[in-house]
Order: C-alpha cells, then structure tokens, then sequence
C-alpha cells in the first residue's frame, strides 16, 4: 500500500525523523484555516499517488493568504494523470542548501534490503544513477535486524558525502532503516533529503509503500487505506477477498478466473490473438456458487466489459457449484456476452446446468478454445 | 529416483490441528505419504488421524526422525513455525501460506540458506513427487509417475499442465510450486541442480511469470549447468505495468524490470525453448519425450 | 570469575528473576543486626567458593535469636576445604513443594549456549543425570539473543513437568537467559530451583561464573572480586598484568616462563621426572627488566618454592632484558635455587650477564636440559 | 601448496592506525605479504605504511579485490571488526587479540560458518606458510619453507617447535595458531581437511592442551578422513583442574573433562602418533620426513 505524501510524513514524525511539519486541507476552508499558522511563503502540494507532480502543476508557491487560497483551490480543482486531487499538504517553503536521495526498499534479486543513496537528490533516482553514476550507492543490507554501521559509512564514503555530514546522516539511516523493518515497508524513500541553511538534515518529500501482507500488523495504516484515491471496483472486490485488477481502458473482455497464473495466461493468449481486457477478477479459493454471483456481479457493473470469460479449472473446485453461481447471475450478466470454460470436480454435471441456460451461454473446453471463441464470436 | 519428497520421506504436519491442516494430513496419508507426527504449540499429547501431535518440532524429529515438515499455519505464524523447524534441521520444509509479510521471508530466506534448509514457499502449493509423497495441498489426482520435472510459481498454470500432460500421457518426476511471492524460500536456481542430477528427470518445465529476476537468474544457471532440455513459459506479456497480478511477486517495476520480454529473450539466448501457454508446453513436451 | 552465592542472589534480584531474600553477616555483631528482620526459622549459608557446604556443616538452621548468634559464629570460625568462611548469607527458611535444576552454561564442542534442565533437583547434575537421566533435558541454543521458545517446551515435555508449571517456567527460563547473556555468564544455575508450598518458582541456590574477559563490561562485578577469598600472589600477580598459578601444595619448584603453553609443557616434563611445582608465572607478552623483577618477587615470595626455574622462549624476547632482571632481583632470590633458560634475541647477551652473576645461577639449553638439570641438581 | 595465505592473499589490516597494527603490518610487508590496504573507522583517507586505510572492510574490498584480513584490534571491538569482515565476505579472517568475551565468540564462530567464512583465533598467533605470507604477529624468522603442517592452540609451544625443527632443517608448510581461547573461530577438525588436500603437506603436527573437546573431535576425523601421519602433544597433562593454564580454554573441568589422558587416548586409538614434549615431536618428525 502507497502511502499519499502527508501520511508518510506522518509515519516518519512518528519515529522521529526530522520531516517537514505541514497541514492537509480538501476545501478552501480548511485551506482559510492553515492561514496563521505556517509563516510564508508555503508550499502547496497535491496529494495523488503518482509521480511527475510539479510538471503538472501540482506544487504551487504562495507568498500570502490571497495566494494560498488561490492556488490551493487551483491545485484542489485540477486531475493528474487521471486522478482527481482530492487533498493538498501545505508545508513552509525550506530553504535548503543541497538536496540528495535517501531510500531503503527490498532487493528481489539478492532477497535483501538495500540501501539507496546520492548526496545528488530532487530527479528520479534512476535519472540520478543514469546521469551520475558515481554519485550512487546501493548496498545490500544484511538479512536481520540491524543496521550496520559500516553499511552506512560505506555509502557515504563511496559517493563523496561530506564527512562532516556523516554522524548525523548516520543516525538519519538508523531511523529510516527502523521505519522500513518496523513499518514492514516495501520502499521507505525520502527525496528530496535537504541539507538546510542551518545545516540539518530533513526529509522534505517521501513515499512510503507497505507490504500489504503485514497490514495486519498495522491497523492505524488500514484506516489510511480507505481515503486512498483508488478505483471503486477494486475496493468493493476487496470486501469479499476477491481481486480486481483494472487492465486496459480501451479493452472491451473481462476474466474471471481462479488464481493469478491462470488470468496472466488468459491475458497473454487473449492479447496474443488481437483482442484487449478491460479487466480480470481473480475469485481465489473456494468457488462456491454464492461468490461466483458477487464476482460476476462486480465485473458486470464495469460498462467497459462487453463480453466475460469465466475460466476455471480447480483441483477441488466443484463445476456444479461455479454453474449455480452463473445461473444465479442471469439478471445482471443478461446483455454481455458469456465464454465459460469449466473443468474439475463434477465438470459434466456443470456443464449440463450451463447448457440449460441458452443460447447466451458459449461453453468452451480449455483455454485456446475460449481464445478462439472470443476471437470468432463461435457459439456452441 | 525423483527429490525433496520420495518414499524415504518421514513428513511432520505443523499446524495439523487445524482445519486445513488435518484436511491436507488425511490427503497427503491417502497419498500414501509416510506422515509420521504432527506439531501445534499447546496440543501436544493429544492425537489426529491416529498421528501423535508435539507441542514442538524437535520432539516430533526426535522421536520419528522426521527429515521433512509442511506448514498449514496462518501467514502471521509462520515465521515462528518455519524458523523452529529450520533450527531443529528438518532439511526440507515446505509453507504453504498466502500473504506471509516479505520481511519475514526475507529473513527465513537467509537463515534457510545459512542452515543448509531447503525451504519451499511460501504461496505454493507444495512438492509431489507423483506416486511417491507428496507435501503440500495440490489435487493429486491430476499428477502421475513420468520423468518431466515441472517447477513453478502458478499454481494453476501448473495444474493445468499436469491435468494437460495426463491427456496425453506424460507423466511427471518431482513437481515443485516455487511459490507466487516477492521471496520465495527456494528459487528456480535452487530447485534445477536437483532436476539436472535426478536422473528420473528428463526434461524440465519452467513455469515462470513477470516480476523480479528469478527466470534471468535461472537462464544463466541453465547456460552453464543444466544439460537438460528446458521448456520455460512466462505467464504475463500482457499484464499491465506496477500492478500485482494477484501474486505478490507477479508485478513489472514502473520502470520495466521484471517484464516477460527480457525474461523470455534471456531464457531462449540460454537454450530454453519457450511455450506460449500451457497448451503448448505440452505440445513442446509431446516432440520431446 | 565465580561469584559467591549471595552476590548471585543480587544479580538474579537486579533482573527480577523471583531469588531468595536475605543477609550477610560477617560478624555476630551483624548477626545480631539480622535478627528481627527476618522470620523465623532462616538458613545460615557459609559463603564459600566451593562445593559440599552441607556435608562441612556449613549450613545451619536457627530457630530463635539465641540460635542464630550461636549457629551464625559456628559457622564463621569454621573453614571449608581449607577456605576460611568469612560471610554468612541468612535467609528464611521456605516451605518447598518440590526442587528442580535448570541451568544455562556453554557447551564448547557445540559452541552454543545449553539449558540444563531437570525436574529433579537438590543434588548435582551429574548426580541427576546418573540417577534418572531421562529426566534431565540437555538443550542446545542457537546462536544469538533469543531463547526460543520451543526450546523451553521441548525441555519441559521431554522431561515431564507438569503442564500447569510450564507457562511460569518459560517466563523463569527467560529472565535466567538474559541474565546468562547480558551478565556474560559461562555459568547461571539455579539449584535447587524450588517450586514453593504456594506454588511459585524461585531460586533457592544459585551459582553464577562470569566471563573473565568480560568483566570490562560489568563494572558492578569487578568491585565483587576484592572480597572474594583468593590466594594473595595471585591478586599481587594480576596487578602486573601477570597470572600466577598455584599448582601444587608438596611441590617445591616455581616456573617463570612467557607463555601458557610453555607453562604446561614445563610443568608435564617436570611431573614426569617425578618432581612436583608449587606455582607458575606467566610473564605474557613483552617481558622488560622490571616486569622480570616484580615476577620474581613474587614468586621468591611463596615459602615453599625452593627453586625457580626460569624458562624463557620469545620470538621477539630480548634476552639481556631477562638477564638484567635476573641480576636485580638477586637480593630477594639469594636462597633460591636458580635455573634458567633463555631463547630469542640477543640470546649470547642474555647468557654473558648471568654467567656473570656467579655460580648460583645454572644455566640451561632447553626445556629437557631444563629438566635434567632441575632432576639432577646439573651445575653449570 | 599450502593455504589459508600465499603468493595469492590479498590482505588487508583493519586497526592498521593503532600502534601493533601498523608494527605488524610492516613486519607482514617485510615477509613479502602482499598487504594491500588498512582498515579504521574514522581514519580512512589517511595512509599508514604507504597503504591507503578506509572506513570500512567493504570499500578495501572493493578497491583492493582483498581476500583476507587480519585484526589487531582490541578485544572490545574485535566483534564488531570480525562481524564486519566475515558479513563483507572476506573469505579469511584472522583475529589476534586475547580477552576476547565467549558469548562474542559464540556468535562469531557460528556466523562464519553459516557465511561460509575460515575464521580464525581470537589469541592466536595468525597464520603462516612459509616463504610466502603471514597474517599475524608470529616472528616469522623460526619459520622455513617445508612439507610439516602445523596447528596449535599454543603460541610458545608452537614457536619452540619451530625453532627445534629449524635446528633440524625441517620446514612448514602451513602454520596455523587455532589460538588458546575457549571458543575458536576454527578448530582442529576445520583446519585438518585444507592440511589432508595440501599437496605440500606431508605430515601434520597438532600441538593441543587439555580443556575442551577438540582434540577429541580432530581424533574422530583423523580416524575416519586423515590419511596422512599426524603427531600429536597435549600439553597440560599436570596442570591442576578447574583452573584456567591461562589460556582462557586450558582448564580442565572439576568432573574431568578436557582432561590430557582422554584426549592422548582417543588420539592414539585415531592412529595419531602422540610426542610428550615439543622436542619430541621433533625427534618424531626426523623418523617420517
């Protein structure tokens, strides 16, 4: 889970990391409230889950009341990258001697931790690394629990950070390192990290992405969750452990499927033969008819989704079972066009429910010819 | 001969207790794996399918000389109870659970490898070694004897081509569901030395996906090592970019890293031959054996 | 470093681990103080380093005041294996349900801390072990900071505790573990560990060894040391940094040599000429003219050592250091019987200066010759 | 042959700034070691001897392609330098000082294993193949190049035994001090299977003393892998019990164990030809070599 920037400010205070102080606000009265009590000028900063703000216009500069108000509707009003701005994050403006790149995220390749640093900051770190890469260390942590010291003075030794800096960038590693295990984060990234003109250190931007599988651990970040600009299909799949995964705007099949190799493997054969999905709902375990009806229900609610391919093939999932829950969704399938392919547990006896159904029903066996049936409109 | 899981196995059931694990237990028995204890903390002394239950893994090694362990334990304990089996040395310890947190992968990974532990999983659906044992809580009734070696990170990519490989009568040495998530406990590169010296294995499947690197690693183990003939498929050419596919692991970096295409091309520069679907990976195996 | 039993009791009371309470007394002045704080009957304990205090009459129960003053001053004019009894620990006397033994020590051909645990206690372990070995659980640790828990059950099942005690005696074993680790212990035991009339653990008895080397660390620890009863040249050797051994009582020859391992071999060779040696000195590292001399002081010190043989082996040693230091300390050596053998650089220096201290002194080529010479009372 | 250092070590120093630190390496560039760099945190940029000194073993590494490391460093720190090397995988990493704390010890021994790191000391002497290199403090001038192999636990009776072999024109091979602490990095049974595989190893001398169970262990693999001639002293076979010889591993315990008999015992039955003195392991060597 991603956090919005303002939350990941929030976490960092939470362990003490020395992180700009700032306020959200989502109308022009909560922005007439933030008046006062930031000194200008302050920095407006939209609140979307995606990258390429400031191209955007998404960080404005106000100098006064007037301009705060302004430029913080102006900001509240607009979309980037397709996502509504919901919220801005007000901070005061930091004046700032030198920015750099400071983040801990997990290694697959090595299965590690690793530490990413550049006393050069403020562009995509992959810009940094393409443009000067000398300037950048990567070091693999250790597995446990600690973060070594050596680790540290390392990547400060090998990309020419000023020595002086060097205790204090420590102990900033320490806490961020602490915020990654702790927080169970995927990525703890904090760039820019600034140099003030006082000469301290401070987190002015972060992006915080949390393991979803250690939630759990987390209740404070699940309330976050829900304030998340986030596609409301996906949500309401969540309530009933199902997936959602929106695919291509342009796309015109849904998949229902059971398990993720399986609608990886539709995708690609679909697109294979010139077609595009719009979606794909992975049902998961335990098929039982009343959930295929929610899961139909869901993709069905998707104008997008012309035609559903329902694809299953369980080991223990019974076919009968999958076939009530299709039959059961007659009323809200009625106009989209059905490919089912079943195979498993009393397959015949599925199939003969489906038959029962009509004509809107195209029963296919095995994958290729579900592709095929998709491709040729064949009916049975 | 076929690995991992054979006749020799001497199989623990952590979490047998519970309801999938005593549901699997009775599987795996039926399978006629030789399942010999089970462990679940404050249940020992009591009994499950006629098997003794231990309060911990060592006495369950201890007193039937266990050498492997399958967890059914949710994901919030399994760290727990795979780092207890893998202290106590059982050399083969397959978790099943979905959803285990990657920093506590991260680390029984390492330890695994540091205690010379062959970990499997998580987010797989175990080992089988058809008409052997099997350890996990694959449908086994859709594998059969034979001497393709099949390793996977999708359960049911897999399934459907065993179920595929049935039709046409090929049957399988030892299947191993490397599992579906950021870090799995074993990788391909773990897992093929023991098809190359198996010698019941004579061809090897790779079923792979998008995200990280393990199919790149595996292509340059294959290059140097593996003699045998490999057939790779990469599920997800198509799948859309920074999203999860359902498996944790299954997701291309924003930036492209992880993407089938460097996958695939790495695999056939390293002599893999690559099947676009199940389908045809078992039309590749029906030229081969 | 073994600490007395009472200093034990206070490191285990430092970390909450549920210990006895009570005094220490080293006159029947204090004895007297005591009375009245504790109810009675107590335990008089004699506070000795060495084993079998209840078999010396070392421990003593009191009834009433009388008692005490009378049994409390028995015991502190008594010796135990020739140590003086200098303290007495008072405690009261508890009603016990049932003694255990547990203990956390290092296992050196595992390399691994081990917990000793046996349902069965009040005697030694290996007593326990030979009695009913399967009711002693013998339980490797893995490396690191964590007692895991498995470990604690798989001790209790194995050994047949009673399934009620198990979740207090996890709770026991850890803070005796942090003791262990924390304390750099090469020994925590607890025997008997008892289980109370009102069915709580605790520690009745404990022995506690730490780690010489890390003492640094404990400076709490090194004050207990002065008080500890220990021979006085070995106290006066270790201000120098040296470390004198008394080896035998009837022996009468004292070895100074640089090293451990030419400190063994000196005393095998000579034992199987059939002589025996009283003490050893090792000079360690760096032997100046002046460190040579306190050496020798010390040993001249020690009545029975009638000769002192002088057994120098140094790749960097220079000998006409050794000599100089041979040559002041002739005033404290004079009545001693003198050999001496020297190796290392500036060796024909070395030899010149003792030859000319005059016939005293037997000069040596080598351990053997050492040896012969010491046997055969060889002059030079 | 030989091993652990030669003509192809890499070595660097860490606490190369400290005053043995910098004697010792200049001792070790006399011998011809091909010392590449120091290591002190705090002092890197400076140079000592010529030699560039870092803040960390990682950036010597890398730099340098350094392949050893030898440590004068106080016992304080000698857990955190040791840790350092063996997690930058340093594949030798030879310690020096005494007083080093058993539970430091304990973890480090079981943490170069798992690295697959030769650790080896604390209060140890270093390691020594004549005419090539040496890591340690050993005077190196009692040693000649030859075909005896050596391991001890003590430093003074290692150095006589040099010294009496030099008299008799007989050289080392490897010289290895295991070190007289109670928890060393590598013991006897680690080092005897490079000495076995040296070509230039003829015979290997083992000079232990009483405490512990090494010994014990080095007989059982001697037994059963050891093929070529060892001679064995145990030192200590008079030494009272349950007091430290002043090795912190020299100590009999009171019920007997570590005791000089068992250990000459199991050595003998092991085929280990057993000296009763260092210059009778020379008489001995003078019959084989």
């Amino acid at each position: 889970m991603k956090l919005l920037e303002y939350q990941a400010h929030a976490v960092f205070h939470e362990y003490g990391l020395p992180s700009i102080n700032g306020f959200t606000a989502t109308t022009v009265d909560e922005l007439k409230e933030i008046d006062g009590k930031l000194p200008y000028p302050v920095v407006i900063k939209a609140q979307v889950q995606t990258g390429g703000r400031g191209k955007a216009g998404g960080i404005q500069f106000a100098e006064n009341r007037e301009e705060l108000l302004k430029k913080g509707e102006q900001v509240l009003t607009m979309s980037i990258k397709d996502l509504p701005v919901d919220k801005v994050f007000v901070t005061p403006k930091v004046s700032v001697k030198k920015e750099m790149y400071l983040s801990f995220t997990m290694d697959r390749r090595a299965k590690l931790g690793i530490l990413i640093f550049s006393p050069e900051g403020g562009m995509e770190i992959n810009e940094i690394a393409e443009a000067t890469p000398e300037k950048v260390a990567k070091v693999l942590l250790p597995a446990g629990d600690k973060l070594d010291d050596f680790i540290v003075q390392y990547a400060a030794d090998t990309t020419g950070l000023d020595p002086e800096l060097v205790p204090e960038f420590k102990n900033f590693c320490r806490t961020l390192h602490t915020v990654f295990l702790q927080h169970d984060c995927l990525l703890a990234e904090i760039n820019p990290l600034v140099l003030t003109e006082d000469g301290r250190l401070m987190a002015l931007d972060g992006k915080v992405d949390i393991d979803d599988n250690a939630l759990e651990k987390h209740p404070e970040i699940r309330t976050m969750q829900d304030e998340m600009t986030e596609n409301k299909l996906v949500l309401e799949a969540r309530g009933f452990d199902f997936l959602y995964i929106p695919i291509k705007d342009s796309g015109e099949i849904a998949i229902v499927s059971n398990g993720s190799g399986m609608i990886m493997s539709s995708i690609d054969l679909i697109a294979k033969a010139g077609m595009d999905c719009t979606c794909a709902l992975d049902l998961g375990g335990g098929a039982t008819a009343d959930r295929i009806q929610e899961a139909l229900r869901i993709v069905a609610s998707n104008p997008k989704a012309q035609t559903i391919f329902i694809n299953i093939f369980g080991g223990i999932t019974r076919c009968d079972e999958i076939a009530r829950g299709i039959q059961g969704s007659l009323s809200f399938i009625k106009d989209k066009r059905m490919v089912v392919r079943l195979e498993g547990t009393n397959k015949e006896q599925g199939l003969e429910i489906i038959r029962g159904l009509g004509s809107g029903m195209e029963l296919v066996d095995g994958l290729y010819e579900g592709v095929d049936a998709l491709a040729k409109g064949k009916k049975l | 001969m076929s690995f991992f899981v054979d006749e020799n196995t001497r199989l623990i059931v952590q979490g047998i207790t519970g309801r999938e694990g005593s549901f699997h237990a009775e599987q795996m028995l039926e399978y006629k794996t030789n399942v010999v204890a089970g462990v679940t903390p404050g249940k020992g002394g009591t009994t499950v399918l006629g098997l003794p239950v231990y309060n911990t893994v060592r006495e369950a090694k201890e007193k039937h000389d266990a050498n492997a362990s399958v967890l059914f334990v949710p994901p919030r304990f399994l760290y727990d109870a795979a780092y207890e089996a893998i202290m106590t040395g059982i050399s083969l310890v397959v978790t099943i659970a979905e959803h285990t947190p990657v920093h506590d992968m991260l680390k029984l990974h390492h330890l695994a490898k540091d205690k010379g532990v062959q970990l499997i999983g998580p987010n797989s659906f175990g080992v089988i070694s058809p008409g052997k044992a099997k350890a996990g809580f694959m449908a086994h009734r859709i594998f059969a004897q034979g001497n393709v070696g099949i390793m996977s990170r999708s359960a049911t990519n897999c399934y459907e081509t065993a179920f595929l490989m049935m039709k046409e009568s090929i049957g399988q040495s030892t299947v191993v569901g490397v599992g579906g998530d950021m870090i799995p406990g074993s990788t391909f590169v773990d897992v093929l030395p023991h098809f190359e010296a198996d010698p019941q294995t004579k061809v090897i499947v790779m079923i792979g996906e998008i995200g990280g690197s393990e199919e790149e690693l595996a292509a340059a183990y294959i290059k140097d090592h593996v003699t045998k003939p490999v057939i790779a498929l990469i599920a997800g050419t198509n799948a859309p970019k920074d999203v999860s596919m359902g498996h944790a692991g299954a997701i291309v970096s924003p930036d492209g890293e992880g993407s089938a295409e460097k996958k695939m091309e790495q695999l056939l520069a390293a002599g893999a031959l690559i099947a676009e679907s199940t389908e045809d990976i078992v039309r590749i195996l029906k030229t081969l054996v």
